[in-house]
């Protein structure tokens, strides 16, 4: 089965970095359409932190998303330091000391980073949240690894899926958070949480596929 | 939209900057964050701390309720994001007066998840902690779902009167019991003419159209429950009023706080005309005004537009408004 | 521009109405007239009384500056328009304590038309009245011609140390002289960023570029006296900093005060980065703030933009400064 | 030699009125270039409230001058309360008495209208105010009549150098007022009080006009 290396793996988060501060004005913009509109400042401004403390070190990947989780956590409030901020500091603990991140271990950081944000909000998938794009990738990326696909052939569904769950939060209506005091009219525009959501993880995945290669 | 402003991403930095050397007499930096501020006079032995706070783009909210009386520390986040929960507890840290420390926000996902994560930490360093989660906003769900609803300009008034609790040095059950009654007898209803734009963007998030308005709104310039079409200032005051007296349960005699708020840019000219309406409507009741504020006292940003909130009073909720504090933008008694 | 408005052409009345429903504690109509208030202590026997007014759209100017310790009576005109002398001398008679009358108002045509009608009314009735006109804009005119200058938002300090004089039962003459050199050590300079639009029309006067700012502006909506196009909030203040300091004689460790105001539409978050940047400015020539004040204090309906006003203080203007007062919108000590 | 009967042409006054009122709206676009915008909306309070006062009576020229000039000085405040104010007091107080208003008399309510302009104000002609309308049009009036010419085309000539004195203002610099503040981007524009003392000095003399009849 093939694997990516954790240590050589630490610029997926500076990546994950450039897209998001590439999208601040375009995720700020779905915000506030039924938000308040400071869903890509605030992304921007903690993902920018983060890159700027790894940018001249050699973090692996483990020790990366705990910078990034940290920051979040500590710099960011809103809702995204505390449901983004706990999701990388859990990845970050299960990859930790691995150094290979093979599928299996793959799925189960996807398992503990979903269980880390249900235990800081309490959404469910429905609500027009990041779940919606979290929850059906992590499933797409069991289920393919479970019928037996490559672990790269998993990563293109697991974004697939993601892609797929952030545009489904068009059609539903908002049932936590901000947009949910709107009901009915919350209903026709992407989710930011689930936009932003959908960029971590494709581009999580992208980096992975780059990276891939057999055990030596 | 234009504004004045340097860096943008500097803004809340540079507003804290520019707060803190305004209000020197009143607050100062909570040590090690630099993004939470007490009171001078805190913490006092003996006393409840309270703790508020929330996003910036508010002000004075809630850092202009600082002081004695009022709130002993307050936790300032990016503009409308909750700020996270280390200034959040460095704040309840400091004034602790060993009776505990009582936290009032808003009822927003993200203020929610930082404050108890703030309130975790402390509580782990021994100080005890209650949380009142403000909910005025009668336009953002159901009356069943009470619970649901959002926190806002109602907001300064719960503070007013926790603020009063504590300073009378209640128990931290008594200062928690006056704040969640304060909340539960505080009704808000907001309508914005105009959305307001982000520092960041300078762009406005949405469009009302030139003969509408948004009724419903809260504190994030976010759309409100419905767009209906512009009315006279009475009009609207009538549409908020009749919601406010469907929901509050007051007979004749019975005593209310009023406060008329700007969301930024409506002017104080039209605030005391809606608020002329606003007590027509009350003494038609037959309910006395105690006491009322007309101003700028939660605002969200630039936003063009003005809310209504009423406090439904018993002799304590009365006796917690006329205690008397000293803030930069709350002043009671001497 | 959408408003919360009535008929437009009551929004005074209902405005004024409204304003003495929300601070009737403080003031009640002068007999008479429905375009004059009074404070509730005033008349005081032995004390000069302080009478200042102009037209209206400037809210809480000047309305909000009436209480014990600054003015005894405010006359109101139409939005933008001065009072007609009728309200006036009835404010200067029914707040005279037997020592005479000063008036304090802005350099404008129309108010000194009608304030210099209602001074010879009072006159007339023998009670002695004393006349500070205020020209703290000094963008509105070159040095040698400081008499010719506009009064801005200065006023609000200059009232408030007037006020004091006249609250430490200074005679006539010592009031006067008070308050004119207040008004001769303040110095002021607005930026607009829009226009305002007036209630009766709901349109802009006019229209500023969408890059561009007007400079030297005043409190009525008119355009300043250039248009440049727009910086960032440092450049800005730097700008109105270097012309008061070049109008300014001040030596290192003088003592100041600061008072930056919004003209309606700019937030509190702005007037704070611009406050920041004027304190840093004013530390770095070795000036004190003895005192500020940041907020709304003298406004131009819904314009977009802020004035900066520095008041160089010798004992005297510091000692009448911190004196107390107690108004809806202006309170200093206990 | 012609004249018009005072106590006939009250309703002079309302003719006034009316065209003040039609004109708010442009007054005050017009001021608000230069000014603040107010010069339409507290003329047409101030002439409005007047003809409320005046409608139903019967009161002759003087008279209603009188209480127009009332109105203003006690109840408008303002730039224009005081000069119209005294001017329109001043006017009635030549005429009062008078039954038949001849060239003569009709000069000398104008001499004292501007003394009493100038005693409240201190502006002179050029400054850009209303004395740009006001004093052209008195001096073609006193032209014409020294010419030998009709009562009807003095008042002719005084309509004209009104108009064209109100135009005279749009290449001046302010001098006094709201507007000199602002230097030379006082340039290019009407000036509003002289575009309303325009209407009300033509509405007088086309009032005068219609009313002309030779002594019985
Ligand atoms: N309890 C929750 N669980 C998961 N995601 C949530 C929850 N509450 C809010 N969100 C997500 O947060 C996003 C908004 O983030 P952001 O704009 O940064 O914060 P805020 O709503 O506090 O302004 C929403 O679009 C939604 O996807
Ligand atoms: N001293 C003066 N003498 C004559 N006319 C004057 C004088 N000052 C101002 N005006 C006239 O007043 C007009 C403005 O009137 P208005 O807008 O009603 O008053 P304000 O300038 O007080 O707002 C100007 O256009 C000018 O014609
Ligand atoms: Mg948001
Ligand atoms: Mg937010
Ligand atoms: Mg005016
Ligand atoms: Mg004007």
């Amino acid at each position: 089965m093939q694997s990516f290396s954790n240590s050589a793996s630490g610029a997926i988060v500076l990546s994950m970095a450039d897209r998001i501060v590439e999208n601040r004005a375009y995720l700020s913009e779905i915000d506030g359409k039924i938000g308040d509109g400071d869903h890509g400042v605030n992304m921007a401004k903690g993902f920018g932190m983060a890159a700027d403390r790894l940018k001249d070190g050699n973090a692996g990947l483990g020790e990366a998303m705990n910078t990034l989780g940290d920051v979040l956590m500590s710099e960011i409030g809103g809702s995204m330091g505390p449901l983004y901020g706990m999701m990388f500091t859990e990845f970050s603990e299960v990859i930790e000391g691995k150094e290979q991140i093979d599928p299996a271990t793959f799925s189960a950081m996807l398992h503990k980073g979903l269980a880390g944000i249900q235990e800081v909000g309490s959404a469910k998938v429905g609500d027009k949240t990041l779940l919606d794009t979290f929850v059906p990738a992590l499933e797409a990326f069991d289920a393919a690894t479970a019928d037996g696909k490559s672990f790269g052939e998993a990563l293109d569904a697991f974004s697939a899926a993601a892609e797929k769950g952030r545009d489904s939060t068009v059609d539903m209506v908002a049932k936590i958070g901000r947009a949910s005091r709107l009901g009915e009219r919350s209903r026709g525009v992407l989710d930011a949480g689930a936009t932003s959501c959908a960029i971590i993880l494709t581009t999580l995945a992208e980096g992975a596929k780059e990276r891939l290669a057999e055990p030596a | 939209v234009k504004k004045f402003l340097n860096d943008p991403d500097d803004i809340v930095d540079e507003m804290l900057d520019g707060a803190v050397r305004a209000h020197g007499a009143y607050l100062e930096p909570v040590p090690g964050t630099r993004r939470a501020f007490m009171a001078r006079e805190a913490p006092r032995e003996g006393k409840v701390g309270l703790v508020v706070g929330g996003g910036s783009g508010h002000e004075p909210c809630f850092l202009g309720y600082v002081g004695p009386g009022m709130a002993d520390a307050v936790a300032v986040g990016n503009v409308f994001s909750s700020p996270p929960p280390d200034p959040i507890a460095r704040a309840a840290q400091a004034v602790s007066g060993g009776e505990g420390v009582l936290f009032i926000y808003g009822n927003y996902a993200g203020d929610t998840m930082n404050f108890e994560m703030a309130a975790e930490l402390v509580q782990a360093n021994g100080i005890p902690v209650r949380t009142v989660v403000t909910t005025d906003d009668i336009a953002s769900s159901r009356a069943e779902d009470r619970d649901g609803r959002r926190g806002v300009a109602g907001n300064v008034l719960i503070f007013k009167a926790a603020g009063a609790a504590c300073d009378k040095g209640w128990s931290l059950d008594a200062c928690e019991r006056a704040a969640r009654k304060a909340n539960l007898q505080t009704y808000t209803m907001g309508v914005a003419l105009e959305p307001c734009s982000m520092p960041q963007t300078r762009r406005y998030n949405f469009s009302i159209g030139p003969q509408d308005m948004e009724v419903g709104v809260g504190i994030h310039g976010e759309p409100g429950v419905a767009r209906e079409p512009m009315q006279s200032a009475d009009a609207v005051v009538d549409m908020v009023m009749n919601r406010i007296f469907t929901e509050m349960p007051s007979q004749s005699g019975d005593r209310v706080a009023v406060l008329v708020n700007s969301f930024g840019s409506t002017p104080l000219m039209e605030l005391y005309v809606l608020y002329r309406r606003v007590e027509q409507r009350l003494k038609t009741k037959g309910l006395t005004v105690a006491a009322r504020w007309v101003g700028h006292y939660c605002t969200s940003l630039d936003m063009v537009g003005a809310s209504i909130s009423v406090m439904h009073l018993d002799d304590e909720l009365a006796e917690l408004l006329a205690h008397p504090c000293d803030t930069p933008f709350f002043r009671v008694g001497k």
